[in-house]
């Protein structure tokens, strides 16, 4: 580097006013790191840098047969986990051309909808305490738990299931699935107006939300912005109703839209998107088929040489799985589009301009989740 | 009467190690301001903000209402590591975090703790094999004080490996605060 | 009127009169300023623990859990055990620094809210200085801290600090016109700035009783004013947590951070008491007009708890504001000054100016 | 007039607003018997997992000391990320014949991810979970664990 470089970046430096957000800082929710430039409090540009939890699990598929493949994804996005197995699992039903018990499909869709609310709360209560309302927290929290314990019942474990299985489930559902489900329902059906009056109608949050990180429906088309996050922009892009899979096609619901594009669109959308998915969940989980839990399926699995390609919503948006197979029992490349890169490199766009305050409440409204990103 | 209120100490796993760890830690005479300097540090185990992935979620839980951290006084998440003495490493710690992690151990002031928790954070866990990136386990970089193994764990589990560090807390003396011992 | 209430000035002057007896009259004023000290400092380490134990039960009885309940009954003892891991914890020196600054910030800060106790009236009788000017007091110098705040953000060298302590400065010096202003009102009323006669002139009722509705604002404005003087949530620009780390004392470990996180707590209690002495009428007990047995079932209570209550009172609800609201933004905490409560207050004064003239106060 | 009028809705908007969020914490103020939380070392006794809960992998032994596991190395195949490691031995049984049994089935908890592959794979039925979660401790090579109990044996199916 030349000494007039040297000088220039020094000069630079001195002009602008350069903080690191992260790795480890509270409103990233994980390692993420972004570089801002600061003019006093407003904010010039930033840099995500990425890779502070890159696993390689892209690499590790090409190890692993496709059975094992599955508690991989569990750990991308952890808050959908379901939502990333079935992605998975449904490469490979696709690619064998195995056809999926009905019952599968159903709890399947059950599970993917219970699994957006508990993550659509744990957002809740993340951004609640971005934005300073720590109460929020503890309440989106503890509705959660009522989710988790569902899960727990049916599966084992909390958070991270890997309970899907290319051809079905592990095993079958709790007997006390259903009643629970609609237990929980009824709970959350009341407490939800709640988490309204405690945040949303709240003039202080309506201040910090509305009007600010403004993404137009093009920057969202161009981004590649999914999930709530593009959808508060209008960006119609809800996989579920696009390319219906699992029962989805058996459910009537609506594609939350909003066309304002701001932070507090965001907010509203995922809102509504609870209230949607207790709709769903109700329509389902009465009418749930008798049947196998799998189908019937090899020990090993080998997928047909050739390319296949299956994509899911999750809670944060688009994920998509390209699979490219020589005939072996695990990939030859394994690519998943996950949702969360194209939501965070949006945000030097809409946050140029704004405050340091306004740049964790969009990073908190764009709902990262850093591991995701990273891979 | 164990260390722990309504803990016995043969309810707990590992405490051989704990013996060993008290026998090697040299001065076996405990003085009153030891006690009084132990009930303190281990009724106040502030931890940091940090979370890498899935075991975030779960220490999140922990220290939410149905499980709530605060019953053992250390609900004060601190998000400067100037001022938190645990650090739970709640996930993985790739290569390229490796320097951030051990500056945020440097920068924790004495007498400083850390929780492994999760597997990931213990062994590398479910990227423990044909992956170039993942540190196997974080006691290569610092000091590891508990390992609380789960996949992610329980926050029941978190809580268990929280009492384990106070009792190791309790078990130290101020001649030679935080100092790990050769056999590890 | 309130004859039946203990005076403490008994008991203080009869242990001058001991002390004078036994000792030089130079000595005797060492003595006692000594002995005040000592219970000043024994007071302030006891209110600031209790309130910390205080914040955190309350917090979490809000948010449906039980908060610290293993140390001691109740979890009484968590914040002493707080505070004796804080002193022996290790004070890191900063590189690149500023160490004489570094290590003044925090002493400025809680000196500043140590010296505002002393003129606060804690019951009848039992007040350090009862200064004329005691309102004025006890904002100027509680207004001070803000010195330290900036110095702990500049000197530490850090750029979250930094931006911390700005805000705060803003913060500070904008809201203190609104605080002062407030209590404006009601030095209107009662025609002094002494916080004793300012108590003695609210022995028939409370100024937020007897002030009609330009009190009451007067003591909303002063809730919020005060709230954001204290740097607590939501006005917690300084330290916001989710955006700066901790703010202007990211730097700082050890009992050094516990003292500013001490002083943040005493803040808010002589916020607090000085919000009770002048709107809710400090020790003087709650009268009604001409309820002869109310009044003297009223007066039975020890002046000292009545004063507490209120503080108390005052202090749950300014815990209430916090548990609940989200953060402001820096310019949306400027604009709630400079448009709302400032016009707001200005006008209020005026109005409260008239109704003196008119004599239409009680 | 208008921006007047607007300037005070506006401040009785915020506040009413305001007062609706405070409604809410202050409801949960003054009603403690909404508190969920469960105060975990006390109860202790009655804490029950759900019977699925995947806490660890077991191997059950019934009470003649005997197991299932034949040593073929499914499991270990199956396992992601290398948390089962299976050392056999070769003995002559009763008929003279070289037969495989297990000598260790290691176990590694600080690696296990609890997907469950190992169990669903056993053709034998070997393995379960089980529900101890209290696992933490001070020793990493503690976390290591060996399955079969010392001096087992395979329990021979009745043919």
């Amino acid at each position: 580097m030349s000494e007039e470089i040297i000088k220039d970046v020094i000069v630079g430096e001195q002009e602008d006013y350069i903080i690191n957000m992260g790795p480890q800082h509270p409103s990233t929710h994980g390692v993420l790191r972004l570089e801002v430039c600061l003019k006093g409090e407003t904010v010039k540009y930033l840099i995500p840098h990425v890779g502070y939890i890159h696993r390689g699990i892209e690499k590790m598929c090409e190890a692993n047969t496709y059975q094992q493949i599955i508690h991989l994804t569990d750990r991308m996005d952890y808050l959908s986990a379901h939502m990333n197995n079935e992605a998975v699992c449904m490469v490979v039903e696709n690619a064998m051309q195995v056809k999926v018990p009905e019952r599968v499909k159903y709890i399947r869709t059950i599970l993917n909808e219970l699994n957006r609310l508990a993550s659509h709360q744990l957002w809740w209560c993340a951004f609640g305490m971005d934005l300073g309302a720590l109460t929020s927290f503890f309440y989106g929290l503890r509705d959660r738990e009522m989710i988790l314990d569902i899960f727990e019942e049916s599966f084992g474990s909390r958070l991270l299931h890997s309970f899907n299985t290319p051809g079905g489930l592990m095993h079958d559902v709790h007997p006390n699935f259903q009643n629970r489900i609609k237990e929980f329902i009824k709970y959350f059906r009341k407490k939800l107006p709640e988490y309204d009056q405690l945040l949303t109608g709240n003039v202080i949050f309506q201040n910090r939300a509305i009007g600010i990180g403004l993404m137009s429906k093009e920057t969202a088309i161009g981004y590649g912005v999914t999930g709530p996050s593009g959808r508060g922009s209008g960006f119609s892009c809800d996989v579920r109703k696009i390319a219906p899979y699992g029962a989805y096609d058996k459910v009537q619901f609506n594609e939350i839209l909003a066309t304002e594009g701001d932070v507090f669109a965001r907010y509203k959308v995922r809102m509504a998107e609870m209230w949607e998915s207790m709709n769903i969940l109700e329509q389902l989980v009465d009418n749930i088929p008798e049947g196998d839990f799998t189908a019937k399926m090899k020990p090993i699995i080998k997928l047909p040489a050739g390319e296949y390609f299956q994509r899911v919503e999750t809670a944060r948006g688009e994920l998509a799985v390209y699979v490219v197979s020589d005939g072996n029992k695990s990939p030859y490349r394994m690519k998943f589009r996950t949702p969360n890169f194209s939501n965070l490199f949006v945000m030097n766009e809409i946050s140029a301009g704004c405050k340091i305050a306004d740049l964790i409440a969009i990073s908190g409204s764009l709902d990262l989740v850093i591991p995701d990103i990273d891979r | 009467m164990g260390l722990i209120k309504s803990m016995k100490d043969e309810d707990f796993g590992d405490n051989e190690s704990l013996e060993l760890l008290k026998k090697s830690g040299g001065n076996v005479f405990m003085t009153s301001i030891d006690s009084l300097l132990n009930w303190g540090r281990s009724n106040s185990v502030w931890p940091l903000t940090f979370a890498t992935s899935c075991c975030g979620i779960e220490m999140m839980a922990a220290g939410a209402s149905r499980h709530d951290f605060a019953r053992f006084g250390i609900e004060v998440y601190r998000a400067s590591p100037r001022q938190a003495d645990v650090i739970v490493v709640a996930g993985t710690i790739v290569h390229k975090m490796v320097p951030v992690l051990k500056r945020l151990y440097d920068q924790m002031p004495e007498p400083k703790y850390v929780i492994a928790m999760g597997a990931c954070a213990i062994s590398g866990g479910p990227f423990f094999y044909n992956t170039y990136s993942v540190v196997r386990g974080v006691d290569h970089v610092i000091p590891v004080d508990v390992y609380i193994p789960g996949c992610p764990p329980r926050p029941e589990a978190l809580l268990y490996g929280v009492m384990q560090l106070q009792r190791k807390i309790k078990g130290e003396s101020v001649t030679n605060p935080g100092e790990l011992p050769d056999i590890l | 009127m309130s004859s039946n209430i203990f005076d403490f000035a008994t008991l203080t002057g009869s242990i001058h009169t001991w002390l004078s007896g036994m000792m030089s009259s130079g000595w005797v004023i060492f003595t006692e300023m000594v002995l005040v000290g000592l219970v000043f400092l024994l007071m302030y380490a006891l209110v600031g623990l209790f309130l910390v134990y205080l914040e955190r039960k309350v917090c979490a009885i809000m948010q449906n859990r039980v908060g610290p309940n293993r140390v001691g009954k109740w979890g009484l003892l968590q914040t002493i055990a707080d505070l004796i891991k804080l002193l022996m914890k290790e004070l890191i020196p900063i590189r690149k620094s500023d160490p004489l600054l570094f290590n003044l910030a925090p002493f400025i800060v809680i000196i500043c809210s140590f010296l505002a106790m002393a003129a606060l009236p804690y019951a009848k009788g039992l007040q350090a200085i009862d200064f004329n000017i005691g309102v004025f007091y006890v904002m100027a110098v509680s207004s001070l801290s803000v010195v330290g705040i900036l110095l702990a953000g500049w000197s530490s060298n850090s750029k979250y600090s930094l931006i911390g302590a700005m805000r705060s400065g803003a913060q500070i010096v904008s809201y203190e016109l609104s605080v002062g202003l407030s209590l404006l009102a009601i030095v209107v009323f009662s025609g002094s700035m002494q916080l004793s006669t300012i108590i003695e002139s609210q022995a028939n009722g409370w100024w937020i009783f007897k002030g009609h509705i330009p009190a009451f604002i007067s003591f909303i404005i002063f809730l919020v004013a005060s709230t954001a003087e204290i740097n607590r949530g939501p006005f917690d620009l300084a330290e916001a947590e989710s955006e700066l780390t901790a703010g202007f004392h990211t730097e700082y470990s050890g009992i050094k951070f516990a003292f500013f996180f001490l002083a943040e707590y005493m803040n808010m209690f002589i916020v607090a008491a000085l919000g009770a002495t002048v709107f809710l009428g400090g020790w003087m007990p709650f009268h009604i007009g001409n309820w002869e047995g109310f009044n003297q079932i009223m007066d039975y209570i020890p002046s000292v708890v009545w004063f507490f209550g209120k503080t108390f009172f005052l202090i749950l609800i300014i815990m209430w504001f916090k548990w609940t609201f989200p953060r402001l933004r820096i310019d949306q905490l400027l604009t709630l000054e400079w448009k709302y409560l400032l016009p707001i207050s200005l006008f209020n004064i005026v109005l409260i100016a008239f109704i003196v003239l008119m004599g239409w106060h009680f | 007039m208008n921006s007047i009028a607007k300037y005070f809705s506006d401040i009785f908007k915020g506040i009413s607003s305001l007062w609706a969020g405070m409604r809410i914490t202050g409801k949960y103020f003054f009603s403690p018997g909404a508190i969920v939380t469960q105060q975990y070392p006390e109860n202790r006794a009655t804490l029950k997992m759900e019977e699925r809960f995947k806490g660890e992998i077991v191997m059950p032994h019934d009470a003649n000391n005997l197991h299932a596991c034949t040593g073929c190395g499914i499991c270990e195949m199956n396992c992601p990320n290398g948390s089962i490691e299976i050392l056999t031995d070769r003995v002559a049984n009763a008929e003279g014949k070289m037969e495989r049994v297990i000598d260790k089935h290691i176990y590694h908890l600080s690696m296990c991810t609890f997907c469950g592959l190992c169990v669903k794979t056993c053709p034998s039925d070997a393995l379960a979970f089980g529900q101890e979660f209290e696992h933490a401790v001070f020793d990493r090579s503690k976390l290591t664990k060996v399955l079969n109990q010392p001096g087992s044996k395979i329990r021979k199916e009745a043919k």
